[in-house]
């Protein structure tokens, strides 16, 4: 991406990349794959739009939508949105805490190498045989009944890559536990940190659940366990159970870091300090607590009693509550502040109403008696895309134009921005406003088609010319991608003028090691306060210029990802029975797997030391991006 | 940090597991996985729980025919008291006396080896009754859970014998400390998961 | 410029203008058209909820609107930085509380709400003639169809469910293969039918089915159950009480043989000495649940449906056997070749098993 | 951010004063262990003396779960300063364990 990369040569680049362990490359990685499956998750969302265009369309067959429902589902939130904002929080939280790197760049590097090879693993089903079709929630008696391996990519892909996730996830709490900068307490760091802190820590409690119960499925499907086998005296409740004490976190590992980017920009762009700075942190540690106490209001009409669903439905409604403090101290933070219209303030502003409109209809689906109604309709179909686009998504799009100088060292094209803006909102609206009413009149989702004689014909049509409006809007995203790229323009630390945290104190993109001297922070907003003070460096160092110690690149996560990779093949196959083959595979997958993980423990790396003399040097203007 | 730095018990930090940042990193990020590795804990005995005695009409196995409690009562000793054994190996890891440290290890290996040679036995044990893996729900609860704990010893086994093998010239430094002081950490989570299961899968399925 | 300008209007309007017309739904299907207690206890839940949150949208969009109208930078000038406010303890408690108020409103009927819909209490009251009083009916959901069994009557039907009005019905939900979700919307909310365990919950029907267009409530699998998920529908027939009562008798009797002869040559070829559609299909209506592994014919002429998707004439019912895998993909009704000798169906034989199918009635 | 170790100069008294702690703790440690091994042996004999269910289960969980705490605190020096975040981690994983647990038993059958 940077100009200096490119002198060196397109081989050099990706070697370069395939080896890195500085988590502002692996940043790029994660922003580049996510960007490529949201792409693919959207080509299949549209896909389902036109074939739900009409009544009666016959643009897909029944059995392949059902398989492009569940990998949209699945690819977009696994595959496009955890991994975009994994790559905002591995590009600027560290930066933001003062932190020359991650607590374990090693792991961080095996950590997307597993998303990206669990990720590719995922998407290979449909060359091999049929994706898998049970939705993404992927329920035990339908995908036990499934035919074809779909479901074994299913479970052995998020396997792999829920692994890559849960590493992720330790790694940015160690990271916030012990490498902030001198003075950077808890109560001053930036609120994107925080929610990283807060999405870390779900990550950390809820992908076991995930994790056991794939472990569950592909036992019953592949080595003849019965856990879910009613026949056997097994159980299907329990997957709905272990999936939604996940699912339900996972929501919030989704949206907490995309509230963590619009806390950002709102200050920015308001040239104003955070209103209720303290409630905010509080209120999104409280929105974590209660995330994993309510995961039965996905179960309401699974039929647990009463009470269950009574408890259940009182304790998802509280969490309007903290979530509410946000909006009015967001909509606090602009009041009274000087509003400037850039393209990430577009999304942050937009995002207030939409989020609050999906907010409501989730309390809404929390009065269990109503959600009888509801649920399996197109309301929550409705709900969840409003939280998830009008939330999520909009968060990714804005981090995208915010932090794109951060990342890449140029900025996005302002007027394109507000193109892709407006098709998007205006679309998304379209799209999905309409999808409540179809709930209402009875429409159920997941259904690959619907007659004439339902009423729901002329919703249908506007809810995909809605999805057409998106559409355009990505593609005038990637224009300006492309256009930007090509053009070039450096530009310099805090490219918005209105910086506030530490990371813009330093150059577009950062040097390796990020601070040549450790910050030191004396106050929230950090950056701000320098400037206000009149500092022109825009930082007070902790420490004097001296030697820093840096971890070496390594081939090793890519070869034990790729390891688990071959391995998946070898189990998934094994289950055929016919093929000889498949045992070798798994075996030789395992021995990759394990061996580099015995090369990694038997082999010191004790990383390398820059020295004072480079650092001066690199001040004046040399090398940049850590090639040695 | 100098791997060629030699230590005395002298000059030896009072808490060398977490005396640099790599050591506390590594501290604090394993003591998170076993947060992690509670919950999914957890996850395992809750399925047992709700499949516990569940089968197909007619089914022959149930928990208070099957267990015996000699076998798991001689486990339980075995595992508690390597954990002693390993308290004593950090005892004089912290003393830096790396011989001692070396040699209650090796006894902490040995005692692990004996319990998972009898959980192999127990469970080959039940795979002659006639009580296999795909029985039953109940089976499948049971030999994953108790299965998977056994892969953890496993584990921590390999863990510790490369440890030992790997720094047996080099004696401890700086580097390995938090390595030594992990893996016997690991092996306590392993002990408290074992209190579980003598508890919830043998005692209580005894009384049925 | 003006003609693109006249375009959009009129594009606006004939949208705006679709959405009327679309209003609520259909009545046949709409939860917004509540037809039953069940159903309008959960409107009114939605019509409280949805006062709640429009206020809750309404306040935010008024403070939202007014700050990005008062304090934008073209308007306050260039160079003006804001003051630092750090935050109000006042304010916090206030955005506190209201919420948990407007939580509390919703949380009653909540609470009340479900504890009531789950009372299946008088289920099992019997009269003092021993009969029960209340009509319990056992849904089995089954791959791509449902069956219906009437306990107390002894008698079975699919595809089709006929209750009475006025009166609490319950249902015992199973899955037969994989999970399915029973759901009426214009009558109820929906009850999953799980593989393992039977659900229980009752349900009104106030309005008779006659007085609708269509004559039937639309009922739908809400759970995603495979392939042809979508088209797992069924028809729910509302009588009054008397008309209930006529129907179970005559459900009750004996079917009486095909009385036309293309009919008869049907009922030829569909018994076990024919293409043995019987071993699938029973004809009777008296019988047990669970039995059959498709749907019970004994109804079938008066049907609304074919498959519960296809229009009710012989046509249809001819493409239906001809090729069921073409109107529900993964079903499990074997293609004619499996039944008959491997060879498809002569039009004659269609037209005869079509001809038989629709006689079998049980209404007048 | 310095990755060399700050060496302890001690003096000679301080070292000593250091290694008798480590013993006391070590003593302490052994202490904890004979409990150990004591409460697993009235949990097994309750069993084996055929009480009521009702009367054994809370009895073993609570053994169970003392056990836990020493093992926790003792062995794994969980209370000692620097530990509070892990600490607050544990907990949480502990608190979505019993969750967890807690559904699985009740609610599973309906
Ligand atoms: C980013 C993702 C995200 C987020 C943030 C949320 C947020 C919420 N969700 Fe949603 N949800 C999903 C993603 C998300 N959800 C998905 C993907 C599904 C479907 C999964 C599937 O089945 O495939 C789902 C399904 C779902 C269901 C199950 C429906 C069903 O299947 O039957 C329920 C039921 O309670 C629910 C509730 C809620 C609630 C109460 C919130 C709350 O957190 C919302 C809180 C916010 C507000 C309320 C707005 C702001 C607050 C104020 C302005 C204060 C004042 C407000 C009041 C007093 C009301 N959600
Ligand atoms: C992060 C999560 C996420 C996101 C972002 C989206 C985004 C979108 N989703 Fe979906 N969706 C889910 C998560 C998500 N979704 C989930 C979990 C389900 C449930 C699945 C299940 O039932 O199991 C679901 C289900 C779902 C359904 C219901 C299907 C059914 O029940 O039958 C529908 C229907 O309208 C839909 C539509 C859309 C649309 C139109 C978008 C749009 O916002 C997409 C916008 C993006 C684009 C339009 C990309 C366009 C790009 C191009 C066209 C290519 C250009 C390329 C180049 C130039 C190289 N989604
Ligand atoms: C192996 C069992 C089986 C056999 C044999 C069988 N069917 Fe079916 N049939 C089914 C099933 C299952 C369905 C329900 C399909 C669905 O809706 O998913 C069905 C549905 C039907 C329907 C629509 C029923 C309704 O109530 O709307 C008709 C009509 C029908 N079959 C006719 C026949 C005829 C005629 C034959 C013999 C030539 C036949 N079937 C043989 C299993 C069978
Ligand atoms: Cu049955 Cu969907
Ligand atoms: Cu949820």
């Amino acid at each position: 991406m940077s100009s200096i990369a490119q002198k060196k040569g397109f081989g050099a680049t990706v070697w370069d990349y395939m080896t890195t362990v500085d988590h502002k490359k692996i940043a790029i990685l994660y922003f580049i794959s996510g960007g490529l499956f949201f792409v693919i998750g959207g080509i299949e969302a549209m896909m389902i739009r036109i074939q739900l265009m009409k009544a009666g369309n016959d643009f897909l067959s029944a059995g392949l939508y059902n398989e492009i429902i569940t990998m949209h589902g699945t690819t977009m939130i696994f595959l496009a949105s955890m991994p975009l904002l994994l790559a905002f929080m591995n590009a600027v939280m560290p930066l933001q805490i003062g932190a020359r790197d991650v607590a374990f760049p090693f792991l961080n590097s095996l950590g997307f190498w597993l998303f990206f090879f669990g990720g590719i693993f995922l998407n290979l089903s449909w060359f091999l045989g049929g994706a898998p079709d049970a939705g993404w929630t992927n329920y035990a008696s339908l995908a036990m009944a499934s035919e074809g391996h779909g479901i074994d990519f299913y479970t052995l892909g998020l396997t792999i890559s829920g692994f890559g996730t849960l590493i992720a996830g330790i790694n940015f709490l160690v990271t916030i536990i012990n490498m902030r900068a001198p003075g950077m307490t808890y109560m001053r760091m930036p609120l994107f940190t925080w929610t990283t802190f807060v999405a870390s820590a779900l990550i950390l409690l809820a992908f076991p659940p995930l994790t056991i119960g794939l472990f569950f499925m592909v036992f019953d499907r592949l080595f003849g366990a019965n856990f879910f086998d009613v026949a056997m005296g097994g159980n299907t409740i329990i997957w709905e159970h272990l999936f939604w004490i996940f699912g339900h976190p996972e929501v919030y590992i989704l949206i907490l870091p995309a509230f963590g980017i619009f806390s950002e920009i709102f200050a920015i762009f308001s040239r104003k300090r955070l209103f209720g700075y303290t409630a905010l942190v509080f209120a999104t540690i409280l929105i974590g607590f209660y995330g994993f106490m309510v995961w039965a209001h996905h179960m309401f009409t699974v039929g647990l009693g009463p009470t269950a669903n009574a408890v259940f439905a009182l304790a998802t409604m509280i969490i309007a509550v903290p979530t509410g403090v946000k909006i009015f101290n967001w909509l606090l933070t602009i009041w009274g502040g000087s509003i400037s219209f850039t393209t990430p303030m577009l999304y942050a502003i937009a995002f207030i109403p939409s989020f609050v409109a999906g907010g409501v209809t989730g309390v809404m689906q929390a009065m269990a008696p109503l959600d009888y109604q509801l649920h399996d309709s197109y309301f929550i179909v409705a709900h969840f895309h409003y939280v998830i686009v009008g939330g999520v998504v909009l968060a990714i799009l804005a981090g995208t134009h915010l932090y794109w100088p951060k990342m890449f060292g140029t900025m996005l094209n302002e007027k394109l921005g507000k193109v892709t803006f407006w098709f998007f909102l205006i679309g998304f609206h379209l799209t999905f406003f309409i999808q409540h009413f179809l709930g209402l009149m009875g429409m159920p989702r997941r259904v690959y088609t619907f007659g004439t004689d339902q009423g729901w014909d002329a919703y249908n049509l506007i809810s995909s010319v809605g999805a057409l409006f998106m559409a355009i809007g990505v593609i005038v995203l990637v224009i300006n991608v492309i256009l930007t790229t090509i053009k070039n323009e450096r530009v310099g630390n805090d490219p918005w003028g209105d910086g506030r945290t530490l990371e813009w104190a330093i150059p577009s993109p950062p040097p390796f090691y990020n601070f040549a001297q450790t910050p030191l922070v004396r106050g929230l907003d950090s950056y701000w306060i320098e400037k206000m003070e009149g500092n022109k460096e825009g930082m007070v160092y902790a420490e004097p210029l001296g030697d820093i110690h840096m971890p070496n690149g390594s081939f090793i996560p890519v070869v034990i990802s790729f390891g688990m990779f071959v391995a998946s093949f070898g189990a998934l196959y094994h289950m055929d029975g016919d093929k000889a083959w498949a045992l070798p595979v798994l075996i030789i997958g395992l021995a990759i797997t394990f061996g580099s993980m015995l090369v990694r423990s038997l082999k010191d790396d004790l990383g390398f030391h820059i020295t004072k003399e480079e650092l001066l040097r690199d001040a004046k203007g040399g090398n940049k991006d850590g090639s040695k | 940090m100098d791997l060629n730095k030699k230590y005395t018990p002298q000059t030896w930090p009072d808490h060398p597991e977490t005396a640099t940042l790599e050591g506390k990193n590594k501290f604090v990020g394993f003591w998170l996985l076993l947060a992690a590795e509670t919950v999914t804990f957890a996850s395992l005995f809750a399925t047992y729980l709700a499949l516990k005695d569940k089968g197909p009409s007619g089914m022959e196995f149930t928990a208070s025919g099957l267990f015996e409690l000699p076998l798991v009562f001689a486990m339980t000793m075995i595992l508690l008291t390597s954990s002693l054994t390993s308290v004593y190996a950090m005892y004089h890891m912290k003393n830096h006396n790396f011989k001692a440290m070396q040699a209650w290890l090796g006894i902490t290996v040995l005692l692990g080896l004996v319990f998972l040679g009898l959980e192999i036995y127990e469970f080959n044990h039940y795979v002659h009754l006639g009580f296999g893996y795909t029985n039953s729900a109940f089976s499948s609860a049971f030999y994953t859970l108790v299965g998977t704990h056994g892969a953890h010893v496993l584990f921590g086994l390999s863990w510790f014998i490369a440890l030992m093998l790997r720094n047996a010239k080099r004696g401890l430094n700086m580097y390995n400390a938090p390595k030594f002081y992990l893996a016997a950490l690991y092996w306590h989570f392993i002990d408290v998961v074992w209190v579980f299961i003598f508890t919830v899968v043998y005692l209580m399925g005894v009384i049925g | 410029m003006k003609k693109g300008l006249k375009n959009w209007r009129l594009f606006a309007l004939l949208t705006a203008l679709l959405v009327f017309l679309s209003g609520c739904g259909r009545e046949e299907i709409s939860t917004l058209l509540p037809a039953g207690e069940v159903a309008s206890d959960q409107f009114n839940m939605l019509i409280l909820s949805s006062a709640v949150m429009a206020f809750v949208i309404l306040v935010v969009t008024i403070i939202y609107v007014l700050a990005i109208v008062k304090f934008r930078r073209s308007k306050i000038g260039e160079d003006v930085i804001p003051e630092q406010v750090e935050g109000s303890a006042k304010l916090e408690f206030l955005w506190t509380a209201i919420p948990i108020v407007l939580i509390l409103i919703i949380a009653v009927p909540t609470v009340y709400s479900t504890f009531d819909l789950a009372d299946t209490s008088t289920m099992d009251v019997a009269a003092e003639d021993g009969s029960m009083t209340n009509l319990t009916v056992n849904v089995n959901a089954m791959l791509y169809w449902w069956e219906f069994e009437y306990p107390e009557q002894g008698i079975v039907t699919s595809q089709e469910l006929v209750v009475p009005t006025g009166e609490r019905v319950y249902f015992n939900l199973l899955a037969a293969d994989v999970k399915h979700s029973f759901w009426i919307p214009s009558i109820g909310g929906k009850l999953d039918a799980n593989p393992e365990n039977v659900n229980t919950f009752y349900l009104t029907f106030d309005k008779e089915s006659s007085e609708l267009e269509d004559g039937v409530f639309y009922g739908k699998c809400a759970e995603l159950c495979g392939p042809s998920h979508a088209l797992m529908d069924f028809k729910v027939k509302t009588l009054s009480p008397e008309d209930f009562d006529q129907w179970v008798a005559a459900m009750q009797e004996e079917t009486p043989p095909a009385e036309e002869t293309l009919a008869q040559e049907g009922e030829q070829l569909f018994g076990a000495d024919g293409a043995g559609c019987i071993a699938c299909h029973a004809t009777s209506g008296v019988g047990k649940g669970g039995v059959m592994q498709g749907p019970n014919v004994a109804t079938f002429g008066d049907r609304n449906r074919v498959a519960g998707i296809l229009e009710h004439n012989e046509e249809e019912v001819k493409n239906w056997i001809s090729d069921p895998q073409k109107y529900k993909p993964g079903n499990l009704m074997p293609s004619p070749k499996a039944l008959n000798d491997g060879k498809d169906f002569t039009e004659q034989e269609l037209d005869a098993l079509a001809a038989y199918l629709m006689s079998l009635s049980v209404e007048e | 951010m310095a990755h060399d170790v700050h060496t302890p100069t001690r003096s000679h008294t301080e070292y000593e004063y250091l290694r008798r702690q480590r013993s006391k703790e070590m003593r302490s440690q052994l202490t904890s262990f004979a409990i150990m091994i004591f409460l697993t042996l009235i949990a097994f004999t309750t069993v084996s003396a055929g009480f009521s269910p009702y009367l054994i289960v809370p009895i073993i969980l609570l053994l169970a779960a003392i056990q836990v705490v020493l093992q926790l605190y003792h062995f794994m020096h969980l209370s000692n300063k620097g530990h509070g975040t892990v600490a607050f981690f544990m907990f949480s994983g502990m608190f979505v364990a019993f969750i967890t647990v807690l559904t699985f038993v009740t609610i599973v059958w309906w």
